[in-house]
């Protein structure tokens, strides 16, 4: 009995936070009338703002994927001093409260800062640009991707490596034919983790760039003049484009690997 | 010589290797033994090139390779896990050294050991799906097809049942022959290293104790150490005075006068010969013992015998301890041939 | 040579990563001057933000722990049908953009749903509330907590359970002498992560209660209202704050342990 | 009887235990032995309480189990990797279960343990830094301290180094001797349980094969698969006639007359006789050999004989190897009692 007890109470708190989460979203999703998200997917302020969200978060993820990979690379694979404080920094940016990332940022490139005028002088603009939105969501977005990266790199046996080298293989070979095709799958998850976070992202976003607007500032904006309803269906169609995107990443990411290990038991 | 290790010296987290010396010859099977934690795995990865060295030199055919990032070595390893490559086919894991070392008929080469290996049949499965004696030969496959100077086996046996062990090393001798491979075979287990090499090299704690022939390491141990992990169970410090040793009263005859007066006698288990009622025979060593303990172990059986406070360990068949019936506290008669007898250090 | 050029290239782009992240937050802690940092930290309006700030972050940490310590040691010890479903309904509070989570709170305990107003009529007003942003927190914090929580969980071998289990442990007492103490890293961890996330939410809070003002708010508001010089000293001294506060957490964590394990190597 | 288990079945991931029947008496030493994947740990979980019944039940002392949380069984287990708790000393590991379990005496019979043990100098040290003998050691006291009926001992030899194993063996022997608990040892190698149970079950694909005194069952396997496994490698399907067994033209005697026409029968390796000349022995059995391979193991050889395309395995020791000199195609004379010829099934 005593348990049994035990196990209740753990299922009853167990349930109240899984209704936590997802309550609050099934009631926003079934909110707004069918007519109101028609008519909001044909509005063409809020189709520019799906398409930016979508193709800037896409931008960082993939930035944060071929300059991150040799960081999560080394990380997983090398002891070095300092390697803590390392470790420390790539997680900043979650800690980091986001307008303050948004004000870290503009005050780099922001033009009352000789690097801001540099880039400026040089025609790159990237307050108000969806470059600078780019940038922000990459920032944010980084310490998502690391993080699987690495536990993926991590957990390829290091033998194989070493029997790849002893084999002719050089280590650019090596990582390449052994180490990347085997940590595959978390590397896709954290690109996927990292467009996520990327897209979710507002409070540092709206400091760099209000405009051009992505989704999120969108609804923000939407929500302030004129209101909640007027907010919810952009919100709804948000989250179904990025279900969409991370739903068919998952696929396309899964498939290969069925096909060819289809000989195991 | 076709491996010449030199003065070599390896530090690695407080484990050293110090003053490695060891020389092995085109073709030969040396092994390379010692108890766990020796420095045997630090040792093949030096040679590898995954490890720095210290001090010291590896020559392969006389050119030194402490330059030599591990892909231009040729030499070939091969691990307890077999370490294929989950998500190649068993026909891609042994290719896979293939396209950067050129091998003349590498075709034929590979033909031949998968026939020697038979695994024409696996080819295209993924090794997930084989078993571990099955894995085994694609490792060994793999890292023979290269034709590689020299072959490190690092306890390529023990994660393996016992019944496709014997199926392994059967193998390895098998292939041993073919090639002009140099096979080099870690392993903690005495009986494997006697089964399978030609030469051999005792390791204790990042030091050579004894290398040469294996013959000569299990017959003539140059060490207390060598000789307890060789199956010398019966090691004494004892007092040689003309041709006989004196321990705690009892003198035992040696047939041969040593050149010190003190040192280590050993006696193998299996060369105590037992018997219920005194032997005539000709061995110059019979005494009364008091049996101390029976171990059984299946086909043979260990006895410990005490002799004036001094424990002997026996090992007779199962058979024979039908015969003797031992029972601890019971008397029995202890012989050995003075030439059973080997002098140490 | 050619294994030093892959070395080489893997370093310059970690380095260019950690810069990346490391120039713009040591930018614009270094901006401000002594005179503005002190002008800043004896205003009444940002003390009042930052001790918000802290305490719903801190709140918000502690019903994660509460409640979602039974969920979290469930996904680690128990095989169920659904458990994918469970874990990727888990994972929504990192991939709903900010916004969004502020609208769909907002959705439910508003005043033009139901159960809002019920709230209402019970005296629970959420809405422009420290306890609303407690929510909100809870609502982004919680798949931090659970993740740490969970991979603790699963780290302590289950036979430890069985032999205390074996040796008269009830399940309840086994919880709490064998498996909660040995995943006590890990939860505390949790707890750390949990903490900032919620600390550094702007977007959702923001959208259940721009007053009163959290500090990231405030940030925002002298942005828009006197720019980015005013802005910088009140995101350095939330940094602060954080800092502080994590590392006191983590110490508090460690000193028992080593006193413990003494003995250890 | 202590412990009863009556028709037990379990069914575990497309895994299943069936039909299992087994009864111990209070203060036995049973050894439940098979191969890897037999379902041993299966069966120990399903008495600790940690897997549900499909069918069956167990007894202790005539109770039923079966509603019973681990905790309330008086069933304690000790695991192959000790499992102790890293965050308690090695006292509060001991003690874990005192508080627990009301246990008279309590203080003194943890003092007992400690000192048969030798565990004094280690109470306020902590597990990650014991050797693996100590930490087992540790476990053995942790699972006796609270008097349980039945102590499960999970392959707790095989994880140590062969030093600490010998060492463990003994104290095994010996704790065995002292309480009533009753000990039931789960191992997949033969001659541990030869040296310390006093029955034993073999297990196969989930079944029971064999119960019974553990000599019976190392002299007369009812089946091939506890014959292979109890090491009887001399294994051959045969056809009766008279007192003798015919086999590929082979005609060996027996001394008795069996019951039916076909069956099997096994030689012990060691109950196998090698000498270079034909021996003028009372042995019924003899036949001119010819070596096929010879296998050192150390202390003892295994030796491979083709007599009319029919191989015989035969152990002899390295004493006798050096007297034989058999080389693969030489001939040597075999020969067995007839009462060394076991019939089986």
């Amino acid at each position: 009995m005593r348990k049994e007890s035990f196990l209740w109470l753990a299922l009853a708190s167990s349930f109240l936070v899984l209704l936590f989460i997802l309550v609050p979203l099934l009631r926003m999703v079934s909110a707004p009338s069918l007519a109101a998200l028609r008519a909001t997917i044909i509005d063409p302020e809020v189709l520019r703002s799906l398409w930016l969200s979508l193709y800037t978060g896409i931008s960082a993820a993939l930035i944060c994927f071929v300059f991150g990979t040799p960081l999560a690379w080394l990380l997983a694979r090398s002891e070095f001093r300092g390697k803590r404080v390392v470790e420390a920094i790539v997680d900043l940016p979650i800690v980091i409260p986001h307008p303050v990332v948004g004000i870290a940022l503009l005050g780099l490139v922001g033009k009352n800062f000789w690097f801001g005028r540099l880039l400026h002088e040089f025609g790159l603009r990237l307050v108000g640009n969806p470059l600078g939105i780019i940038m922000v969501m990459t920032f944010v977005g980084l310490p998502f991707y690391l993080q699987s990266a690495k536990e993926g790199f991590a957990s390829v046996p290091p033998r194989l490596e070493h029997v790849a080298r002893s084999l002719g293989a050089s280590m650019f070979t090596t990582f390449f034919t052994v180490t990347f095709p085997l940590a595959r799958r978390a590397i896709l998850s954290g690109i996927i983790m990292c467009c996520a976070r990327a897209i979710s992202e507002f409070g540092a976003v709206v400091i760099i760039a209000y405009h051009p607007m992505i989704a999120p500032v969108l609804m923000f904006e939407r929500f302030q003049s004129y209101g909640l309803k007027y907010s919810q269906p952009v919100a709804v169609w948000l989250i179904v484009v990025c279900l969409l995107l991370f739903v068919s990443l998952r696929l396309v990411g899964r498939g290969p690997e069925r096909t060819r290990s289809g000989g195991a038991r | 010589m076709n491996l010449r290790i030199e003065n070599l010296g390896v530090e690695l987290d407080g484990f050293a290797l110090k003053e490695v010396n060891l020389e092995l010859e085109k073709g030969d099977f040396c092994a390379l033994m010692g108890p766990t934690g020796a420095g045997k795995s630090v040792l093949l990865e030096a040679l590898v090139g995954l490890v720095p060295l210290k001090t010291g030199e590896i020559y392969l055919d006389g050119k030194p390779l402490s330059g030599l990032p591990p892909e231009k070595r040729g030499i070939s390893i091969v691990y307890q896990d077999y370490a294929l490559f989950p998500h190649l086919s068993v026909r891609d894991n042994i290719a896979y050294g293939l396209r950067f070392r050129k091998v003349g008929r590498s075709d034929l080469r590979m033909a031949e050991l998968l026939s020697r290996l038979g695994l024409e049949a696996l080819l295209d499965r993924f090794p997930s799906t084989l078993s571990g004696g099955e894995q085994q030969r694609v490792a060994l496959a793999r890292a023979l097809v290269i034709e590689p100077e020299i072959l490190l086996l690092d306890e390529p046996l023990s994660a393996l049942d016992p019944n496709f062990r014997q199926d392994l090393r059967r193998h390895l001798k098998d292939l041993h022959g073919v090639g002009g491979t140099t096979f080099l075979l870690v392993t903690h287990d005495f009986p494997e290293a006697l089964s399978l090499a030609r030469h051999a090299a005792v390791m204790v704690n990042g030091r050579i104790e004894q290398a040469g022939k294996i013959e000569d390491i299990f017959l003539h141990p140059v060490s207390p150490l060598v000789a307890d992990f060789v199956g010398m169970k019966n090691l004494f410090a004892v007092e040689f005075s003309e041709t006989s040793a004196r321990i705690k009263g009892l003198e035992i005859e040696l047939g041969r006068k040593p050149d010190t007066e003190r040192g280590y006698i050993a006696i193998r288990p299996e060369d105590l010969v037992l018997s219920r009622e005194p032997l005539s025979s000709s061995m110059r060593n019979s005494f009364a013992a008091r049996v101390r303990e029976v171990r059984s172990h299946g086909f043979y059986a260990e006895i410990d015998l005490e002799i004036n406070r001094l424990v002997f360990t026996a090992v007779v068949t199962s058979r024979a301890l039908l015969d003797l019936k031992p029972q601890p506290g019971t008397s029995l008669h202890l012989a050995f041939k003075a030439t059973a007898v080997h002098l140490i250090g």
